[in-house]
């Protein structure tokens, strides 16, 4: 009992550190679009700020429960997320509760933010909420596709479903990474990446020129200052996901910045260069190339890897 | 959308199937009049099936000043700074109108280098005009880098605006009888310099927004203008000369300096979103080039202004004109008629937005995706408070 | 979709190894442009308050204020310009039309307050940072908006004027007026500068819309004489008229004699139509000049049966003596005094107070008397050898000229005096063809004589010696000749204060001679025919009475007025001092239907 | 005189002379006006008058060095006479020419003496009358003047 107590200190400062990180690296990065587009950008306190103004700000309305259990859900997923990979290799405090079959709890708590944003911005009755978390959820079916292929892939390939050990197979040098032992599932799970972190061309559920920035205009106050939170929280998690899978994870909290920041700068390279894809032209994207990559990496592991 | 042939394309659309909204079929979608994806205040009532527009409708009125009327009621060197804010963006042609109107009927000759001081202002007009809707075009299609920069640079031809008018976005310069000033001194190297940025600018554009295969794939083929739909529908200006019509009053019927500008009428053979927006991408070129020539040739001393009543109590003598220029979007026109008192009887302003926004919008959308809604409406570069003077 | 459309894109990554478009700096800290339309600056002490600006604004943003520092100064309103920045579009109309170019605006464009009162504010008076800023929006050189120069009155040529006493200004044409009309910013100064307050704009305006009539009868209600002041006004008004500040001052004297040369003397009862109501009372008036006659005109109006007294044969005193024709036709002034007199006045020519009649006769039969005699006796230069017979004084040729008679002045004549009798002599002498020298003590700008008649008594061939001041006259060896001995005279700056006085340089002595000498140097009253009692009771100064209240005199039921009672001595003075007293004898006759509403110069006469 | 203070005993007596002489011409005008001229010129010369005793208890001091203009028009007026119907001009013209007889007077007075004290005292007196002659000269010129 006691040792899990502390287990749960231990994910607590972790969950601190990665979201911290996560407004960090937020802000940064808007930084570098800014510098792409000419500006100068956001100080770093910018993401701090926000969340703090919105934090301590409090509201006068009511949309019922689930609208705000909405918000709640969606840091529920973030944190729950986190909760099972772990975050640096080889050190027991950042482990979380990392075990055998957590890739497959990942991937489900994956979706349960979206879910419960689902609900609670449907509970706010406005057709924009609703087709925000339509076009959301329709993209996300696509690139899960090839993501979860990606995942197959090197779940054969490790023939674990232990993010620890996939990371610990990957260890000994940058040889071992997925990204070399395994790059054509790597570059299926980009491409959903691409889909995932939501930047350009796939950003048409956030579109502010139909639905103006999508649901969480819904929201004000604390629930959006913890949609802003879970934004930082989440965005970090699936970096440090996708390092453990196929980025050979990390070792210490500097490799991690760097290789989740590398992570980052792949979404933004593309993000700042293309308009985005209409949520029809975004699903047939996902389902045609990638979903095609994903599948010939399977093929690739199974012909190549382990023959 | 296919036309039937042997009908008018504007008959053809006069009776479209009204959607059962009871069917449950149906969502309907107001995108206005409080939207980032609609130039401006302005609504679409939308009807949607699925992610498609089965219904569309304009309405207008939130934008509504009344700037017909208050020029009945305001003496006429007052008026001529009310109409730059007929049309935010593109202060000058309405200035330029209303003087030149003024000075038709009242006889005023305007002098050589206002004239020239004139073709120039609002040939910069057009630039940073054509500089905002570039930005538009390519963010309402969701890349934010091209706003970013187009937006910045235009201004600095605002810069140029504010050394030459005294103001940036309401320039109040074209006066009844003449412009307000001549050019202030170093104006024609900054010129110069700023026009040279622009046009490495544009090429930059062209690179990362023309050659791009996400925009081509949201444009190419949406919200296609046939030729047989420019006059039932009153189309002018680059939508009418992206499918191939060489129609620009600059040329056509010249006025100011342009008769003695060279310059070729630019038209397209591709009438969807990308054609009409990289016939603009010409144009924004094309008035580069203009503002080069305006500078040569413009001349650096003489009157700016003609000899001009006191206009404390100016009465133009009763008539009637129109006058018309070829703004960014096409024909803009000033229909005045005055009574011989010391206010205009009737001021009727003729923005192209009027059909544009309206009576086109109102077609196009019909079968296109809510998602592009935005695009469509910024491709056709309207905009909203010169649909409601 | 091709590989170029593919990696095209990724060229948007070359701007961020630029410079960025922004700043990292607010943009409060960037200057406006130099010709930016920034807040308002007013210069106030070159501002006179002429409101255009409040006039041309759409947005009704500014009002005229007093300001208390620049009150009672000539030629200014003293209000200044109040800014609502509530209201402002910042156009720069107000700069554009501003007449006196006081009205600037300064570069500066970011200015924060907790109090919104303060974004109302008086440029220039209240104090605001950017009062000096030199930059901002200016009018442009050669930009106007309205006519800088005025419309030429058609003149004889000089050379043409000479030959005859027909009068030299010809006259607006109706498109002249009209265009001259227009000028008129409406700022209502010259109202408040002229002695007579005449309603200025109105009838000027009443030339835009072409209603002479309506002009005729603004005109008649504080001035009958506007025949008469159309052509020899001084016209303080032009002084003041804040269009001369930058370019020419509207032509007022011209627009008003325009008007009056539209109607017809036989419509003026018509169009006047003032209703006489008799009230029984009798008022005496001594001086059938504008003064006199124009207290005659108002107190007839009121229905008081007026009787003038007049020395001379006719009436019009210093306008007929005075006034050469080739100024001031004889039938211009025939048609002021002609409308006044078919009211039922009662002049009695060829009757002096003191000889024909007692003065002290005068206060028993009547309720009141306007004593209204000009200054009629010629001023002497008290030299050695003024008394000799060739030298002649400028009143006097005046008046032989006027009344016919051929005053001797032979071919040669030195005028000495610099004021507008001076002029006058000067251009009379040469309409009989004579030879004209001028000689003036001081310089030609200190000469008190109308800029215009210096300038066309030169035109006509008059010689002004200025710094010429006579020391002795002595006979020549003709009796039909005179000669004169001048010194040069230097300017020289008085310690104590005042103008530049002339002093005699003993060594540059000239002597000349001439057919005779016309001295002009000024002229004083006559009023020996009031008795001692008389004089010690109505208070006089310098020669001159000092009027109370409504020109009232030391004596209740003696008013005063004209060239006698003011030291400004001109007409229009005259005339609104007439005016006046006529108000003070309607308050003294009927003090219980006396408002003070019949004193305001837009109101009914009194 | 000798003595610097009988010298001022006599300007002071001079000046108080010309005040009475203004005083008792003022009891005789009836010209409307000019009593109350003829008394300032008399207030004027008690003010002359205060200023000499002034400089004899030594409050003052003459400033002989001092130049002042001279306008020189009383040089080549024609005498006039006081007489009961004095008009304002010739007040004027009297007034002038009294200042410029003294100044005369003390100017010739100091030509005479060999370089002293007393010299720059008659000296110093006939800057002051020729001060009050300007004053005089100067109101004749703004006021008589005026159109010449």
């Amino acid at each position: 009992m006691l040792e899990w107590l502390g287990k749960v200190g231990d994910f607590s400062l972790t969950l601190l550190i990665v979201t911290l990180y996560g407004l960090l690296v937020g802000a940064y990065i808007e930084r570098v679009i800014a510098k792409v587009q000419g500006r100068i950008g956001i100080p770093y306190s910018q993401p701090f700020i926000n969340i703090l103004k919105n934090f301590f700000k409090r509201t006068a309305v009511s949309h019922g429960v689930m609208f705000y259990l909405g918000p709640v859900f969606r840091i529920a997923g973030g944190i729950g997320t986190l909760a099972f990979i772990p975050v640096i290799y080889g050190n027991e405090m950042f482990s979380n509760f990392s075990m055998s079959g957590d890739l497959f709890l990942v991937i489900y708590f994956m979706f349960f933010g979206q879910l419960g944003m689902a609900l609670g911005a449907g509970e706010s009755g406005h057709p924009y909420s609703a087709i925000g978390i339509a076009r959301g959820l329709s993209q996300m079916t696509a690139y899960e596709v090839p993501f979860a292929l990606a995942v197959i892939s090197i779940v054969i390939q490790y023939d674990t479903l232990s993010i620890t050990e996939i990371v610990a197979a990957q260890q000994g040098g940058w040889q071992n990474w997925t990204l070399f032992t395994n790059w054509v599932a790597t570059l299926a799970a980009m491409l959903a990446f691409l889909g995932m972190t939501g930047y350009s061309p796939f950003d048409i559920f956030l579109a502010p020129q139909e639905i103006p920035i999508g649901p969480p205009t819904e929201f004000h106050s604390a629930y959006l200052g913890l949609l802003q939170t879970n934004r930082a929280l989440f965005g970090a998690t699936k970096l440090i996901l996708f390092m453990n899978l196929f980025f050979g994870g990390a070792t210490g909290w500097v490799e991690l910045m760097i290789k989740t920041l590398l992570i980052y700068m792949v979404a933004i390279v593309v993000g700042v260069a293309f308009p985005r894809f209409r949520v029809d032209q975004g699903i047939r994207f996902f389902l045609k190339i990638p979903t095609v990559i994903g599948i010939l990496s399977i093929i690739y592991v199974q012909m190549v890897l382990l023959s | 959308m296919t036309l039937s042939t042997g009908h008018s394309a504007a008959l053809d659309f006069a009776q479209p199937e009204p959607p059962d909204l009871s069917s449950g079929k149906y969502v309907k979608l107001w995108q206005g009049p409080q939207h980032p994806g609609i130039t401006g205040n302005m609504s679409l009532e939308l009807v949607l099936d699925g992610d498609t527009i089965v219904s569309c409708k304009t309405h207008v009125g939130y934008l509504h000043r009344g700037f017909e009327k208050l020029m009945e009621r305001r003496s006429f060197i007052q008026n001529f700074t009310v109409v730059c804010r007929i049309a935010v963006p593109e202060p000058t042609f309405n200035e330029y109108l209303y003087s030149h109107a003024v000075e038709e009927i009242s006889g005023i000759e305007v002098p050589e280098r206002a004239i020239w001081l004139r073709t120039m202002n609002l040939e910069l007009m057009r630039l940073a005009s054509f500089l905002m809707w570039i930005g538009g075009q390519s963010g309402a299609f969701g890349q934010y880098t091209v706003p970013n920069w187009t937006l910045a640079y235009r201004d600095y031809v605002l810069d140029l605006f504010e050394e030459m008018t005294g103001a940036r976005i309401y320039h109040m310069y074209i006066v009844p009888g003449g412009v307000r000033a001549g050019l202030p001194d170093g104006f024609e190297e900054r010129a110069r310099e700023i026009m040279k940025g622009a046009e490495k600018l544009l090429d930059q554009i062209e690179r990362v927004m023309f050659n791009n295969v996400v925009f081509k794939a949201r444009s190419k083929g949406l919200g296609i203008i046939t030729p047989d739909m420019v006059d039932p529908y009153g189309i002018v200006g680059p939508n009418a000369r992206a499918c191939g019509l060489a129609r620009d009053i600059r040329k056509d019927e010249p006025y100011l300096a342009y008769d003695r500008l060279d310059f070729e009428t630019i038209s397209g053979n591709e009438a969807d979103a990308y054609g009409r927006a990289y016939l603009r991408l010409q144009e924004t070129r094309q008035s580069i080039n203009l503002i080069r020539q305006c500078l040569d040739h413009a001349p650096t001393d003489g009157p700016f202004q003609a000899d001009m009543p006191n206009v404390l109590h100016w009465k133009v003598p009763a008539g009637e004109t129109y006058v018309k220029a070829e703004c960014t979007r096409g024909e803009y026109g000033y229909y005045m008629v005055t009574d011989g008192s010391e206010f205009v009887r009737r001021v009727h302003v003729r923005g192209p937005s009027y059909t544009h926004a309206i009576a086109v919008m109102e077609r196009l959308a019909v079968g296109t995706n809510i998602a592009d809604i935005a695009g469509l409406m910024v491709s056709l570069h309207t905009y909203p408070p010169e649909i409601e003077r | 979709m091709n590989l170029r459309d593919l990696l095209s894109p990724f060229f948007v990554w070359q701007r961020a190894f630029e410079k960025p478009y922004t700043s990292i700096r607010p943009t409060i800290d960037r200057p406006g442009a130099p010709a930016y339309r920034g807040f308002h600056i007013n210069v106030s002490e070159e501002c006179v308050g002429c409101g255009s600006c409040h006039s041309i604004c759409q947005n009704h943003a500014i009002d005229m204020v007093p300001a208390a520092e620049f009150e009672g100064r000539t030629g200014d309103s003293g209000l200044r310009p109040r800014f609502d920045y509530g209201r402002c579009c910042w156009c720069g109309l107000c700069v554009d039309i501003c007449t006196a170019a006081s009205l600037r605006m300064s570069n500066e464009y970011a200015w924060i307050s907790e109090d919104p009162d303060e974004f109302h504010f008086t440029a220039g008076v209240d104090d605001k940072p950017w009062q000096n800023n030199e930059h901002g929006y200016r009018r442009a050189e050669g930009y106007h908006l309205y006519p800088p120069k005025r419309i030429e009155m058609d003149m004889l040529s000089p050379d043409e004027s000479v030959q005859s006493f027909e009068e030299v200004a010809r006259g607006y044409s109706e498109a002249q007026a009209k265009l001259e009309a227009d000028r008129c910013v409406e700022c209502g100064i010259c109202v408040a500068t002229c002695p007579a307050h005449m309603d200025v704009p109105d009838y000027i305006h009443s030339i835009r819309d072409g209603d002479y009539e309506k002009g005729l009868q603004l005109m008649y209600r504080t001035n009958p004489f506007p025949a008469t002041c159309g052509r020899i006004c001084t016209r303080r008004c032009e002084s003041v008229c804040p269009v001369g500040i930058l370019g020419e001052p509207v032509a007022i004297r011209w627009l008003k004699r325009f008007i009056v040369d539209q109607v017809d003397a036989k419509d003026y009862p018509r169009i006047l139509n003032d209703q006489i109501i008799e009230s029984g009372h009798r008022v005496a008036i001594i001086g059938a000049g504008p003064g006199g006659l124009s207290a005659a005109y108002y107190l007839r109006k009121k229905g008081h049966a007026v009787t003038v007294f007049e020395a001379g044969e006719t009436a019009g005193g210093m306008l007929r003596y005075g006034v050469p024709s080739y100024r001031l036709p004889d039938a211009d002034l025939d048609k002021d005094i002609a409308y006044i007199v078919s009211l039922g006045v009662d002049i009695r020519y060829n009757t002096r107070i003191g000889k024909d009649i007692d003065f002290e006769q005068l206060l028993q039969d009547y309720a009141a008397v306007f004593l209204s005699t000009g200054l009629s006796v010629p001023s002497n230069m008290r030299i050695q050898g003024e008394d000799h017979a060739r030298v002649l004084s400028g009143l006097q040729v005046l008046a032989d000229v006027a009344s016919g008679r051929d005053p001797g002045i032979g071919s040669r004549v030195a005028v000495i005096g610099g004021g507008n009798v001076a002029m006058d002599a000067a251009r009379v002498s040469r309409r009989l063809g004579a030879e004209v020298t001028i000689l003036y003590r001081r310089r030609i700008a200190d000469m008190p004589a109308d800029e215009e008649e210096i300038h066309e008594s030169q035109e006509e061939g008059c010689n002004i010696v200025p710094q010429a001041i006579p020391v002795e006259i002595i006979a020549a060896d003709k009796p039909q000749q005179v000669s004169i001995k001048w010194g040069e005279a230097e300017m020289v700056q008085d310690p104590t204060g005042g103008r530049p006085r002339p002093v005699l340089q003993e060594d540059r002595m000239h002597t000349d001679t001439y057919d005779c000498i016309i001295s002009a140097i000024g002229q004083g009253s006559d009023l020996d025919f009031l008795s001692k009692e008389n004089q010690q009771q109505l208070a006089i100064e310098w020669g001159k009475f000092t009027p109370g209240e409504y020109q009232q005199s030391a004596l209740q039921k003696v008013f005063v007025g004209g060239d006698v009672a003011n030291r400004t001595a001109d007409a229009i003075s005259a005339i609104e001092d007439g005016h006046h007293a006529a108000r003070g004898i309607e308050r003294l006759l009927n003090p219980d239907g006396f408002t003070a509403t019949q004193t305001d110069n837009t109101g009914e006469p009194a | 005189m000798n003595t610097v203070d009988e010298i001022l005993d006599y300007a002071i007596d001079q000046e108080q002379q010309a005040a009475d002489f203004y005083e008792d011409l003022a009891g005789r005008v009836e010209k409307g006006g000019m009593k109350e001229i003829l008394m300032e010129f008399s207030a004027e010369e008690q003010r002359h008058k205060q200023r000499l005793l002034a400089v004899k208890s030594g409050e003052h001091e003459l400033t002989p060095e001092q130049e002042v203009l001279d306008l020189k028009i009383s040089d080549y007026l024609i005498d006039v006479d006081a007489t009961d119907d004095i008009s304002y001009q010739d007040a004027l013209i009297v007034a002038m020419k009294r200042e410029r007889a003294a100044y005369k007077l003390y100017s010739d007075m100091a030509e005479k003496l060999p370089e002293s004290h007393l010299r720059k005292v008659i000296l110093g007196l006939a800057k002051e009358e020729a001060r009050h002659k300007l004053f005089f000269e100067s109101e004749y010129d703004e006021r008589v003047l005026r159109d010449n």
